[in-house]
């Protein structure tokens, strides 16, 4: 399925959504073609907003956003974001916030149906204070006071995944982060993959498979669909780009501009990885093979 | 010497003295910039065994570059492990495994609570800061915490706007009536000088080379407390500043 | 470490131990050496005691079994465990008795240093009427009411690897069952290996890694420690023993006969294999090797 | 042709009348013996798409021996992921995945309530059995159950001796009110015959070939509603036999 379509089937103003990936195997495509429809309203989840979430906020693509983290990691703050929150341009913005932790166990929770998780977390913090949905439980078996957190179930979770077969069975490596939790917690699955590969690949390590097809309502081959985030083995991360982003989203003319040029103006992924040109050897990564195990028996 | 000042910045000082305070085998959750350059430095003089965990998920971690970010691909190759941060947060973390865990903060208080949340009101913000990521679990979480943090008036008030990261909280029993399982903050070190915590209170405990009491006064916020033992923060070394510019940060992003 | 200094370090009188694997990596090895040393009084954790806690029963070095399936798999009943619960042969043992997610969830809380795990489970069975440590806990959130079990922490957890290096750093593929929560619930972990490898094989792959050395206290390199379960890549299930084990441990004779032969009449490992003979390759994996993958960037 | 009897075993018959019932598509619970030969017979005739997951952790599997184990090797060579056991229980089972989930009983009562954990008193056993292993949280959370079991009086008991895996507990309403998430036994599948449920109580609903009423009623321990609109069971088909004897099962393990 092109990228196009499935952000059409899957993704409608006012759902929630959660783009995962920690650092790696950020799926900018995705979040370029949901500005490039023009998705409104959007509760968006994720641990780190990061730069990818800078721009559906900037491009009023959200509504609320559920967070631990907002920054630009190792490169200040982010300034679209921070328009919203604090002048309300394009649009005010709701935030819910708890720390990784939290959010970790709120996909958890919800990959596992349970309606909350408990964990040793939040005394004497002021979360709990300005985000009622942090709260406390009693064990049953020691009397201790835990903290709990609700489980999150978003509509669709986009995932990024270096190969998966065209059933969606998908295999990730280097930082996995809460992948797997948000895929499992969501009612639709989207796996955008560096490769398609035959079934036999995956088989050949089904250890190294994250996500199972029966949970997948689409896949979408997006080589280089990540950057500037990176996808291991394939391209490293943007770090410059992402300095540079800094200046970008500081200015409402400059992000604007950027969206102009690198997202509304182009058609899809194809036309960015083109419009990057040569910048791409540049990141493109070497080989570094693991020691291959045998499954047989 | 003294006179055409120190021949070495105050990030150098305080990745120093942060790497000093880390022992050998211990294990470390580390955040990017200085706290990274420390654990790095101390591996390669007298914590050789120190395990550096990243909340990425990267475990073991033996990076050929300075990472500029927790996420950063060579932080997993060559690494012994990685990990789900659902294991981090919960095995590793909350499972009491973390020895050390690095924190900065916007604002720190007499107390040691941190702030990297909100300036000004929760609901109608001054400045919008990026939130708690892992802070909060670490500062509640880790057996040692270290803060490394710039200091001025407005960096060091005596009540943060916001407590993101729980230090002794309301005091010396702060903690234990919470029953925090973590050690809480065990020194903070600045461009000025380092402090330690005494019934859950800042003490200062050394001041930099350079650095006077009166700088310190004029940059907190509250009346700070001296250590009757008050000493002179130790220099770097030259093999320390040489690890440092030369291996560890050569394009002197941080130092 | 040799497994007698393993077991004699860290397996004592009295202890909770958990040697864990589900049907795949099932270190006889060390049951057998825990026989050796004559240990008493053990309490013995496993999802499914299988053959190898029917020896250590029968044995009789168990005081308490806590499990959620006793059987042979796929060839009957273990006798040697009914006869110590019918009869009291050779001596009476306690049961505590879950289901497998309730041992799953334990073992998670156990790892997670929480002092419950919430679960949908137990409703309608007798279970929570025979086991008072199967209670209920209340979503703060729905109100639900869940069924919660109590952290499991044992002394001591014995895991079975394919490779680990010196430090203890273990990688295991094909089924993984519980052996992660298992070690990090556990306050030692001795970890066994067929294959003591260099660092180098192990950072070669930080994906495949299981358990940390960090949580490690003892390495053992014991090739073909498994029999008859199985290491995948190395050796397979040997399925005519188990079924074999039907008779065996029926009969009280055959039983302490298998145990003099094989147990208390070896020394080690060592001479187990030896005592194998030619047998040992009928049981040998065919190649059967992943597509490696790229870590580098 | 029934004068010298049928020409298939008990065991195939139920097989194969377990595999008719497993639509293509649909995610399968599966335990060894009969319930895997059912599945990998409707991977080969009806259902080629049917998702086999063990409990042991290998989804997706392609066995190219019988496995006589959940943990048999064979299901993880070539099979499409590998997953930790807390992920097969939380992620797929009580995540609601799972569409049909295989349940095997020692005894068996009217409402479906399974027992494989004792016979007799649980402090003094008579019998003690292996205990439950999934089946219980299969039986609550599986949106659907078949059951495949052997049928005598002292199997089928009105009530259980020991509820280890609940049908429909006490009758119609018993798991709505309890809260089970799954849909409870859809069928019951003996030597014997086909049982369905009605107001959460096994009703015969078809006769295996050469099976009478009576016989039922010799080998229920209790007064076994039948069917107004009582059939005969499908006897297996040429080919369903064939692929049973000569690719799933030649060695004639379970059939």
């Amino acid at each position: 399925m092109t990228m196009g379509d499935a952000i059409r089937r899957f993704v409608h103003d006012g759902e929630v959504i959660v783009i995962e990936g920690f650092t790696h195997l950020i799926c900018f495509a995705a979040a370029h073609e949901i500005i490039r429809q023009r998705r409104r309203d959007l509760t968006v989840c994720r641990l780190t907003p990061d730069v990818i979430y800078d721009q559906l906020i900037g491009a009023g693509c959200v509504r609320r956003l559920v967070f631990s983290w907002a920054g630009n990691p190792g490169a200040g703050p982010l300034y679209a974001l921070r328009r919203a929150v604090e002048q309300g341009v394009p649009n005010s913005i709701e935030l819910e916030e708890y720390s990784h932790f939290g959010m970790v166990a709120r996909l958890t929770a919800g990959a596992a149906k349970l309606p909350f998780y408990p964990l040793r977390n939040y005394m004497g913090s002021d979360l709990p204070r300005v985000n009622p949905s942090i709260k406390t439980i009693t064990c049953p078996f020691t009397g201790e006071e835990l903290a709990a957190v609700p489980a999150l179930n978003p509509d669709t979770a986009i995932i990024h995944a270096q190969r998966a077969d065209e059933n969606g069975n998908a295999q990730i490596w280097g930082l996995i982060g809460v992948q797997k939790e948000a895929a499992f917690a969501s009612r639709n699955t989207i796996v955008v993959a560096e490769e398609i590969v035959s079934e036999s690949v995956i088989r050949s390590d089904p250890n190294r498979t994250l996500i199972p097809g029966m949970i997948v309502s689409a896949v979408v081959h997006e080589p280089f669909g990540c950057h500037p985030s990176y996808a291991q083995g394939y391209y490293d991360r943007d770090n410059d780009f992402y300095v540079r982003w800094r200046e970008i989203s500081q200015n409402e003319e400059l992000f604007n501009k950027y969206l102009e040029e690198w997202v509304y103006g182009l058609r899809d992924r194809g036309e960015y990885v083109a419009r990057m040109g040569a910048e791409i050897d540049r990141l493109k990564a070497r080989p570094d093979y693991c020691e291959p195990v045998n499954d047989g028996y | 010497m003294a006179t055409d000042g120190p021949q070495f910045s105050p990030n150098e000082l305080m990745v120093c003295q942060a790497a000093r305070q880390l022992r050998d085998g211990e294990v470390v959750f580390v955040g990017i910039g200085l706290p990274n350059l420390a654990c790095n430095l101390a591996r390669r003089l007298h914590a050789p065994k120190l395990v550096l965990i990243y909340e990425s998920g990267a475990v073991g971690a033996d990076p050929k570059r300075l990472p500029i970010s927790i996420g950063d691909p060579s932080l997993v190759t060559n690494s012994l492990g990685v990990f789900s941060m659902f294991d981090v947060f919960s095995f590793y973390l909350q499972g009491g495994l973390i020895d050390v865990g690095f924190l900065q903060g916007v604002q720190i208080d007499r107390f040691g609570n941190l702030n990297t949340t909100v300036i000004g009101d929760y609901q109608h913000p001054k400045v919008r800061l990026p939130g708690s990521g892992g802070a909060c679990e670490i500062a509640i979480l880790a057996k040692r915490v270290l803060v490394i943090a710039p200091q001025s008036k407005r960096s060091f008030p005596e009540r943060v706007d916001f407590i993101t990261s729980p230090g002794f909280v309301g005091g010396p029993e702060g903690r234990h009536k919470l029953g925090l399982p973590g050690g809480g903050p065990e020194m903070v070190i600045t461009n000025l000088g380092c402090y330690e915590f005494s019934d859950g209170e800042m003490v200062l405990t050394s001041l930099h080379p350079g650095c006077t009491v009166e700088q310190v006064r004029e940059n907190t916020g509250w009346d700070i407390r001296i250590s009757p033992q008050l000493t002179t923060t130790e220099a770097p070394s030259d093999e320390e500043l040489r690890i440092l510019r030369e291996d560890l940060d050569p394009s002197h992003l941080f130092v």
